[in-house]
């Protein structure tokens, strides 16, 4: 995306370049047009019938597969769930490493701006459905860092939080109940962040641009 | 040779039976990997969720025509390796298509789904992706050999290539067991089996976080649901090998069941009791351990 | 006396030889040749020579019917006159050599000539 | 040091090899059988009475004509190097002149000299000398001439004339020989005349002739061509 | 006719006549002698005719009317008419080549010349011992005169140096020549036969005169001298010295050998030998043309003086060999010599200014070739009769070193090509189109003998071969375009397989398939160059006829013809590549190895008689049987690169033209193969000292598989990665082969077929990709697939049926494998083998996966499609491997029934469309047709689900949240396999290569060290000259 009203400069590798092809032409290479796709996101509605669609909302819902990326301290607060006392594995609910496999994003407690992009990047690399759940205070209204100048204060405003789960930290037994919270929105086909998040798309990014001065990615992260 | 459409319809049912049994069996296993770590784990029907999970996602992107064949290949490989393999012996109608080839022919196929999917894992572009599957294939490749010497050790034992022969030489008992005929060969082979099977202490191939998952870093949505639908056959059809060639095969469909999960233990029981080997660890492990026991094996014959 | 003849020969031929090989001097070197060339052709009409007898000419002392027992070998004497004279254009040769040697060169030094080697 | 001793080394060798040379030789009783041969047959092939005049100049003539050539070969080859030489020499400051009685002594003998030498070569095959020798002599007059007038100009164009000319007879007279008589440089194309006497043994005289005048020429080039790098 | 003695004559008069001339009329004099030499000339060659095919008498002269030995005779026979033919030209064409320095130095410049010619005619003609000597000396001092002629400053010190031995020499052979004449009372070398025999002064006379003849032969190491003067002289004088001098001391040294008796061919054979060895030896450090021609020379004569010493054994061949040696040697040599006189620079690199002129470079190669004795030259007959002659009379020891000092000297002469070929070149040549013609009518003198020693000598004459006659048509037709001469060379190939179609039988078909009609297809490639394309269809097509005439080969000789000439015509097609100096003399190094150890095999096998079919190679005796095989099983393995002999594939393959790659990879080397399968099929498996030699074989192929296919996988450069594979898959090959019975043969012939395809689509579909990338280096590549998918659809087929994955082709050539070995009960090797099966996939997919896959680059942006034309074929093999793969029954079954001819046991049995072995089955229809079934089913399943993905591009992957940052550096293809890299990367240890830059590094060594001994010390020279005279007397002598 090309921004005359960008505050930071492009990063060097994704400016436009002069580039020498094997047969001698000089070609110009636009890192951000020829190496990312620049489509926007679809709304992906649910086209079966209501029955077969609350089925496969029930499968979703009970196959939950977290991103593990952990964004602030109540990352901490996920690990005892692949322990003996906890043992999320029961509920369905298992960690991916790559978004592309996951369909449940946790950020884990406060989000600074930096972070805010890479999770913007890891939420837009996942395939819907897909939810986001906010973890703690931060990720409500800021939390204890509801005046740094640093870390962003609602969540909301910059990706569709399906669930919030308060406390600071919460306990992984509230985690838990949040899961179980969340199972309930999905099987009630209420779960449609990715959706409203497609239809709303420019607003999001209006959002996300304000805080993120150094936007050096397309749009849409495929 | 005349054809009979039937068989179509067996090896559908083959199929179907070695999908659902592929799918239970692998959540017993975790299962028990979860109870030996003092957890419940997961439900037993959980696998069956996640495929259907997978299949409906509702986007999906693509990297390009190898990346969207690479699954399809991964799954023919698994599906042909069953189908090519007589599953129950003695049975004309569990034979499924094993006229086409014999043991031959199973050793390289497994090889085809290999192939297509490193292929539709390099088409991603992802560089990890491309890391994986250059270890999946140092390792693989060297796992391969005690298995091949010791499959060729057995099959000059009983001077046939035809698995179908293979497993009537060790009718008769317990005894006539390849296991217990060339037991050299049986343990190279089994060290070859752990090799690929993916599994601790030779799973670095799909090391998570690491190099996220592998090869399949990039697969997503149905991608996926076709190499998790080939994760519950694949192996199954590869036991079904092991155990034609060195357990005696199976006569009937609950032997069959007894002994693919037993083998199947056995990979899960070395892979909770060991940690990783890296890469060149594995391979100089199967050259050092696993290559002199098949040659004993080999000439034990 | 022929033997004294042929032992004079071969010791000029060694003696000329000696001073060929050792002499860097290429005048020196030309002489030394021309001694041992010298030494040949003693030797040559030495082992022509037969005692007792007399010049191959014949005339009024050596009527030719008694030729075959008077005469010596007429042979090693035509041979060593071809000899003589090819010996002679050798060494003009190699004078005229050493002068344009000395005239390029500035030098009569043999070892000098190492250009070309290997 | 090293060298004197291998040169010594090597030397001494091929004295061993001389010595055995020199021990196992046995001075021929009588004549062998090409000396016996030439002994008995000169007479009646060639007519000459100088039998080393005959085998040079008949049965070994071939030898005689490369003989000849050589002289002519290295009379080029000298006069080919001096040339060359003549660029770089630059003039060089004149001589004393040599004394009139050196010219006088000189003028009277060349004559003298050079009619002994043409006498030589004339009787070549009936007494001792022939060709060479006559050449020689007559060009030890052209020698005396350039001792006692180094600053005198010869003819080069004479002296290479009668070198071709007397070269080119002799090959004819050799050709000659093939198609009259019985072979290359066969005397028998003139009559053999009377045994003895000046005009006889066919051939001999003639070429002897030629080659005292070529040999004469040849000298006299090479000793000119040596000379004259020297004014 | 007239006399001979005229040459004589006329030389002497014309040079006469010279002195008569004016100064300034130098023009006209040069006429004269253009004139007495031409007639010169005249007379030689009229003799020539009149006692070669006129059947003349041998020509007895005499002089002075008078019979020998009392005058001086002359004798002209048909030797003696060669060499004076060859002198007389020689300096008569050197007289036109002077012609400028000629006309400077005058009239007596031209009379020296003439006398020298004359002088050399002298010392061929006489029979007068005395007479020799005087012409000798003649050539001496007019040689002394020639030098001068040179504008080199050191020609003086040369002429000096020379002087100086030919005084000892001159010194010697008077000595010698009296006591000669002192022990028989004759000079005629007629009466001197057998003199040595009388012992005492007779003999030592004796060899005293031989010492001084062979001493003009230039023997090493008293031949310093020489080698100042070859780098000295006018390179016009330099061509009369090698040809004519050489030519008379040998005549000269072959008139008095009867003298020395039985002691004395010992010793000259071993002379002539170590001159040979030494002298090429020497050739190897040189950098100056001219003094390395000079070694060449010296080495050349060493040789026929070799000869000379054989002559009792060599028999009636005696004169066929050393002629056809001679006439060789003497043509190349003052072809060399001139074509150095239009060579500006004196270092060996200067003359790749040669290259501008493709007539030049034509001539050059002639020459070449005709010293190295390649065919259809006379040299070549020579060698193969040498061989034989000596290996009849027991001299296997002389073999070898006439082979070592042969492929030496090929060693530094190819060098020399490579450099004229391949180095930089400075201005053009600056010749006369007289020159030019010189030096062509020389060039085409060589081809003129080397059809006469065809049509005299006891085998076949190359020059009639149709194959090759219609390669060296190509010649003529080089100054068309490319395209034209493609098309032309296409209806060669087709026209070929057409004429020659039904005379095969099956195992020549295979070939003779993949050969023609496959090679038309690989040419098909070629419609892609523009321009004329000069040297590439002679060269391709000379390769093409050879393979064609190797397999209808019957006679051992037409085989080994046939190899030679696929050899040359291959290593011009790889010298074409840009940087594949080195590589193309390594390969025609090995290669002229291996054809030297076939050479002695035959020999061998045939105890030396000239015409010996192949098939008689079944008859060889028990007892050399191994021998022979090991001999020729080397020889064949040198094509095949089997391992230790492989280190020249990788380049020769690697840096050869995109078109060039798959002819040599695809076609060229099932050569070896068909070699060894041949051999096989007449010898069966001798046993050498109880170990069965095919036993050794089976080693030898899984060794070659292992280590090929292991450092395939850890290459950068694809084209090496593939020319890596095709040496393991030759192992694979080799193995098939070995195992000596029905599968594996089928095996084997199957993979000639299979190989082929797969091997010249991937090197064309590589070509391309390397053509449009500008770089062979994988990691440089990535994310073709889009830009190039024809390419890419055709390595990833050539990729499955070369990994032998199931339903593709290569699966039948592994179930055929794994059936043959069953048969067999060599398990080790077999291990061996099964270690080196996996490992293909590791290099195959990295081969797909890092110029395809992964990230495509900056500067690869816009690439287009490989070009049609390499296209083209690649869709053409693709279509047949597909099919291919459903029917193999189509060329397996005829080749099966053909193998029961020789195998009757363990054949297939073909059961409807199921194929039968003894231990298993397999149905290719139902395989293909099964996973075709199955994919297409999966295939729909997910198409009907994921009908809609997004198409993304390159960087849009996960990359842990954060983006890539360039596509050189998201792109894993570097040291693909380290990990591999790390375990097994201690098998990777350069060996061969070590080894044999030991083996040339010490050759340099030794060359470098050797050479010193030449200190260019006039004096020095005399020292090595008398030592060289005692040590032969002494050897000589302590022989009496």
């Amino acid at each position: 995306m090309k921004d005359d009203s960008r505050k930071f400069p492009l990063r060097p590798e994704l400016e436009p370049r002069e580039v020498k092809t094997p047969d001698g032409q000089t070609i110009t290479v636009d890192p951000l047009r020829d190496y990312f796709c620049e489509a926007a996101p679809r709304v992906h509605a649910p086209v079966y019938v209501k029955i077969v669609e609350d089925f496969f909302n029930w499968a979703r819902s009970e196959s939950l597969w977290i991103l593990g990326f952990g964004t602030g301290c109540g990352a901490i607060e996920m690990r005892p769930l692949m322990t003996p006392r906890f043992d999320a594995y029961r509920f369905g609910i298992q960690w991916r490493p790559t978004p592309r496999q996951a369909n449940l994003l946790m950020i884990s407690g406060y989000l600074s701006v930096k972070t805010l992009k890479r999770a913007i990047r890891s939420y837009e690399q996942m395939q819907s459905p897909k939810y986001v759940v906010g973890l703690g205070s931060c990720t409500i209204n800021g939390g204890m860092y509801f005046d740094s100048y640093n870390t962003i204060k609602r969540l909301d405003d910059y990706l569709p939080v399906d669930l919030y789960i308060a406390g600071c930290m919460p306990r992984p037994e509230a985690l838990l109940k949040g899961f179980e919270d969340l199972k309930k929105i999905i099987r009630a086909g209420k779960a449609e962040g990715a959706n409203a998040y497609a239809e709303n798309f420019a607003q999001y990014k209006e959002r996300q641009k304000a805080v993120i001065h150094d936007w050096d990615m397309p749009d849409y992260n495929w | 040779m005349d054809f009979q459409w039937i068989k179509v319809a067996y090896a559908l049912l083959t199929l179907f039976i070695v999908l659902n049994y592929g799918l239970l069996m692998t959540a017993v296993i975790q299962k028990m990997g979860a109870r030996a770590g003092r957890r419940y784990g997961i439900r037993v029907y959980q696998n069956y969720i996640d495929l259907l999970k997978n299949y409906v996602l509702r986007s999906k992107i693509t990297h390009g025509y190898m990346y969207y064949l690479g699954p399809v290949f991964r799954l023919t490989g698994g599906i042909g390796l069953l189908l090519f393999v007589p599953t129950i012996y003695g049975s004309e109608m569990w034979a499924n298509f094993s006229f086409s080839g014999d043991l031959i022919l199973a050793l390289y196929f497994v090889f085809f789904g290999t192939l297509g999917m490193a292929l539709g894992a390099g088409e991603s572009g992802h560089p990890l992706s491309a890391l994986g599957v250059s270890r999946g294939l140092s390792q693989v490749t060297s796992a391969e050999l005690p298995f091949a010497i010791a499959v060729f050790a057995v099959a000059l034992q009983y001077q046939t290539l035809s698995v179908t022969e293979i497993v009537a030489a060790q009718q008769g008992g317990v005894m006539s067991w390849t296991l217990f005929t060339n037991p050299f060969a049986v343990a190279a082979a089994m060290l070859g089996f752990l090799g690929s099977m993916m599994r601790a202490p030779f799973d670095v191939v799909l090391a998570p976080q690491e190099i996220p998952i592998g090869p399949p870093t990039e697969f997503h949505s149905a991608y996926l649901a076709l190499l998790q639908t080939n994760r519950n056959i694949f192996p199954v059809a590869k036991i079904v090998i092991y155990m034609n060639l060195f357990f005696g095969g199976a006569a009937s469909w609950p032997v069959f069941g007894i002994k693919v999960f037993l083998l199947y233990l056995v990979s899960a029981f070395v892979g909770v009791a060991f940690p990783r080997f890296r890469v060149e660890q594995s391979v100089r492990f199967f050259l050092i351990w696993g290559v002199p026991l098949a040659i004993v094996g080999l000439y034990w014959v | 006396m022929v033997y004294l003849a042929l032992a004079t020969g071969f010791a000029l031929i060694l003696l000329g030889l000696y001073g060929a090989i050792t002499r860097r001097n290429l005048l020196r070197l030309i002489v030394g040749f021309t001694v041992a060339d010298t030494g040949t052709h003693l030797v040559m009409v030495s082992v022509g020579y037969l005692p007792g007898r007399t010049a191959p000419i014949l005339g009024a002392a050596v009527p030719p019917e008694v030729a075959a027992l008077r005469i010596i070998d007429p042979v090693p004497q035509a041979l060593v006159l071809t000899a003589i004279v090819i010996g002679l254009g050798v060494t003009a040769l190699m004078l005229a050599y050493a002068w344009r040697i000395y005239a390029t060169r500035g030098t009569l030094d043999i070892s000098r000539l190492r250009q070309l080697k290997w | 040091m090293i060298k004197r001793a291998i040169a010594f080394a090597l030397l001494a060798g091929l004295g061993l090899v001389f010595l055995a040379l020199w021990q196992g030789f046995e001075p021929d009783p009588s004549l062998n059988r090409s000396a016996l041969y030439y002994a008995e047959n000169t007479v009646t092939d060639t007519g000459a009475a100088n039998i080393v005049a005959a085998v040079i100049v008949t049965y070994r003539g071939l030898d005689t004509l490369g003989e000849v050539t050589v002289l002519f070969l290295t009379a080029a080859i000298v006069a080919m190097v001096l040339r060359g030489g003549l660029a770089d020499s630059g003039p060089r400051p004149g001589r004393w002149p040599t004394g009139e009685l050196l010219h006088t002594g000189s003028r009277l003998l060349v004559p003298l000299i050079a009619l002994f030498g043409a006498y030589v070569f004339l009787n070549g095959h009936l007494t001792p000398g022939g060709g060479f020798q006559g050449g020689a002599i007559i060009a030890s007059a052209m020698l005396l001439m350039l001792l006692t007038d180094p600053a005198r100009n010869f003819s080069h164009r004479l002296i290479a004339t009668t070198e071709s000319v007397s070269g080119l007879a002799y090959v004819a007279i050799g050709l000659a020989g093939m198609a009259l008589a019985g072979g290359f440089l066969d005397n028998r194309i003139l009559p053999m005349g009377e045994f003895g006497s000046i005009l006889s043994a066919g051939a001999i005289p003639l070429i002897y002739a030629l080659i005292g005048l070529k040999v004469g020429a040849e000298f006299s080039s090479i000793l000119l061509s040596l000379s004259e790098r020297e004014k | 006719m007239v006399s001979a003695i005229s040459i004589i004559a006329i030389g002497l008069g014309a040079a006469f006549l010279l002195g008569l001339m004016r100064e300034g009329r130098e023009a006209l004099a040069h006429a004269l002698t253009v004139l007495a030499l031409g007639a010169m000339s005249a007379v030689a060659v009229g003799w020539l005719w009149l006692l070669g095919p006129g059947g003349a008498a041998v020509q007895e002269i005499t002089t002075a009317g008078t019979m020998p030995p009392f005058a001086i005779n002359l004798r002209v026979g048909l030797t003696e008419a060669v060499a004076l033919v060859m002198i007389t030209l020689a300096g008569l064409a050197s007289a036109l080549h002077m012609r400028a320095v000629l006309l400077r130095m005058g009239r007596r410049a031209m009379a020296v010349l003439l006398i020298a010619v004359m002088a050399l005619a002298g010392i061929v003609m006489t029979r007068d011992l005395f007479n020799l000597f005087v012409f000798f000396e003649l050539a001496a001092i007019s040689t002394g005169g020639m030098v001068l002629l040179s504008d080199d400053e050191d020609a003086l010190g040369a002429g000096f140096k020379y002087m100086i031995v030919a005084q000892i020499v001159s010194i010697l052979l008077l000595i010698g020549i009296i006591f000669a004449y002192h022990a028989t009372g004759s000079l005629n070398i007629d009466d001197m036969g057998g003199l040595a025999a009388m012992g005492g002064g007779a003999a030592l006379a004796v060899f005293l005169v031989v010492a001084a003849l062979v001493l003009e032969t230039k023997p090493f190491p008293a031949n310093g001298w020489a080698l100042d003067i070859y780098q000295a002289a006018h390179p016009g004088f330099s061509a009369i010295l090698s040809a004519g001098t050489g030519t008379a001391a040998l005549i000269a040294v072959d008139k008095f050998a009867g003298a020395g008796g039985a002691a004395l061919a010992p010793v000259l054979t071993g002379l002539g030998l170590l001159t040979f060895v030494a002298a090429n030896l020497l050739g190897l450090a040189q950098t100056n043309d001219r003094r390395l021609l000079g070694y060449s020379s010296v080495a050349q004569t060493g040789l026929i003086l070799a000869v000379i010493g054989q002559r009792e054994a060599l028999g009636e061949s005696y004169l066929l060999i050393a002629g056809g040696l001679l006439v060789g040697h003497a043509i190349a040599k003052a072809g060399l010599f001139w074509l150095s006189g239009l060579v500006k620079g004196r270092d060996l690199t200067d003359w790749a200014t040669l290259r501008r002129s493709p007539l030049l470079v034509f001539a050059m190669a002639t020459f070449l070739a005709m010293l190295l004795g390649l065919p259809p030259f006379p040299g070549f007959y020579a060698k193969w009769a040498l061989v034989h002659g000596l290996v009849a009379s027991g001299g296997g020891a002389l073999v070898a070193l006439v082979l070592i000092g042969a492929l030496i000297e090929a060693g530094y002469l190819l060098r020399w090509f490579g450099f004229t070929m391949k180095r930089e070149a400075s201005e053009a040549v600056a010749s006369t189109p007289a020159e030019l013609a010189l030096v062509l009518a020389v060039a085409l003198a060589g081809w003129g003998a080397g059809w006469i020693w065809g049509e005299v000598g006891p085998y076949e004459n190359l020059l009639r071969a149709p194959a090759l006659l219609l390669a060296l048509a190509f010649l003529l037709l080089d100054w068309l375009p490319a395209r034209v001469k493609n098309v032309a060379a296409i209806a060669a190939l087709i026209g070929g397989f057409a004429a020659s179609f039904a005379s095969y039988d099956p195992l020549q078909m295979i070939f003779a398939a993949i050969i023609m009609p496959g090679g038309a297809v690989i040419l098909l490639a070629s419609f892609y160059e523009h321009g004329r394309r000069v040297g590439f269809y002679p060269s391709a097509m000379l390769m093409f006829a050879g393979m064609a005439m190797l397999i209808v080969a019957q006679s051992s000789f037409g085989f080994f013809a046939a190899w030679e000439v696929l050899t040359v015509g291959s290593y011009f097609l790889i010298l074409r590549g840009k940087y594949s100096e080195p590589h193309a003399l390594s390969y025609v190094l090995f290669s002229l190895g291996g054809a030297f150890a076939i050479m002695a095999g035959f020999a061998l096998a045939s105890g030396g008689m000239a015409n010996f079919t192949m098939a008689a190679l079944a008859q060889v005796p028990l007892t050399l049987a191994p021998w022979v095989f090991i001999l020729l099983a080397l020889g064949f393995m040198t094509k095949t690169a089997a391992i230790g002999l492989h280190i020249w594939l990788p380049g020769a393959h690697a840096e050869a033209e995109t078109d060039v790659s798959p002819m040599v990879s695809g076609i060229l080397l099932k050569a070896g193969l068909f070699g060894l399968m041949v051999l096989m099929l007449q010898m069966g498996s001798p046993s050498l000292y109880g170990v069965k030699l095919t036993y050794v074989l089976l080693w030898i192929g899984a060794l070659t598989a292992l280590i090929g296919n292991l450092i395939a996988a850890f290459q950068e450069d694809a084209k090496r990665l593939l020319a890596y594979s095709s040496i393991g898959q030759m192992g694979y090959a080799i193995f098939g082969i070995a195992l000596m019975n029905h599968l594996g043969w089928l095996m084997a012939l199957m993979f000639v077929i299979n190989h082929y395809i797969y091997k010249s689509m991937l090197f064309l579909s590589v070509g391309g990709v390397a053509k449009r990338t500008g770089t062979r280096l994988m990691y440089k590549m990535g994310g073709l697939i889009a830009l190039m998918p024809l390419s890419f659809i055709a390595v990833l087929i050539g990729i499955i049926a070369m990994s032998g994955v199931p339903p593709l082709s290569g699966f039948g050539g592994r179930w055929i494998f794994y059936n043959a070995i069953m048969e067999s009960d060599a398990r080790a090797p077999m291990i061996v083998i099964f270690l080196s099966g996996p490992i293909a996939f590791l290099y195959l997919f990295r081969l797909i996966h890092s110029i395809f896959l992964g990230q495509l680059k900056d500067e690869n942006r816009r690439l287009r499609e490989a070009p049609f034309w390499i296209v083209l074929p690649q869709m053409l093999y693709t279509a047949f491997l597909l099919v291919f793969a459903v029917v193999p029954g189509l060329a397996l079954r005829r080749v099966d029934g053909y193998l029961s001819t020789i195998f009757p046991e363990h054949g297939l049995n073909w059961d409807g469309l199921t194929i039968r072995s003894d231990y298993g089955y397999w149905s290719p229809v139902s395989v293909m047709a099964v996973t075709v079934g199955i994919f297409a089913s999966v295939l729909l399943l997910l198409v009907l689900l994921n009908h809609r993905a997004q198409k993304v591009k390159q960087f849009n992957i996960v990359y842990s949240a954060e983006r890539p940052f360039r596509p050189e550096t998201t792109h894993f293809a570097w040291n693909f396999f380290a990990p591999y890299r790390k375990a097994l990367g201690f098998l990777l240890a350069p060996l061969a290569t070590t080894f044999w830059d030991g083996v040339t590094g010490s050759l340099h060594g030794a060359a470098d060290f050797l050479r010193r001994f030449y200190t260019g010390d006039g004096q020095h020279y005399a020292y090595h000259v008398l030592g060289f005279v005692l040590v032969l007397i002494l050897i000589v002598g302590g022989g009496l």
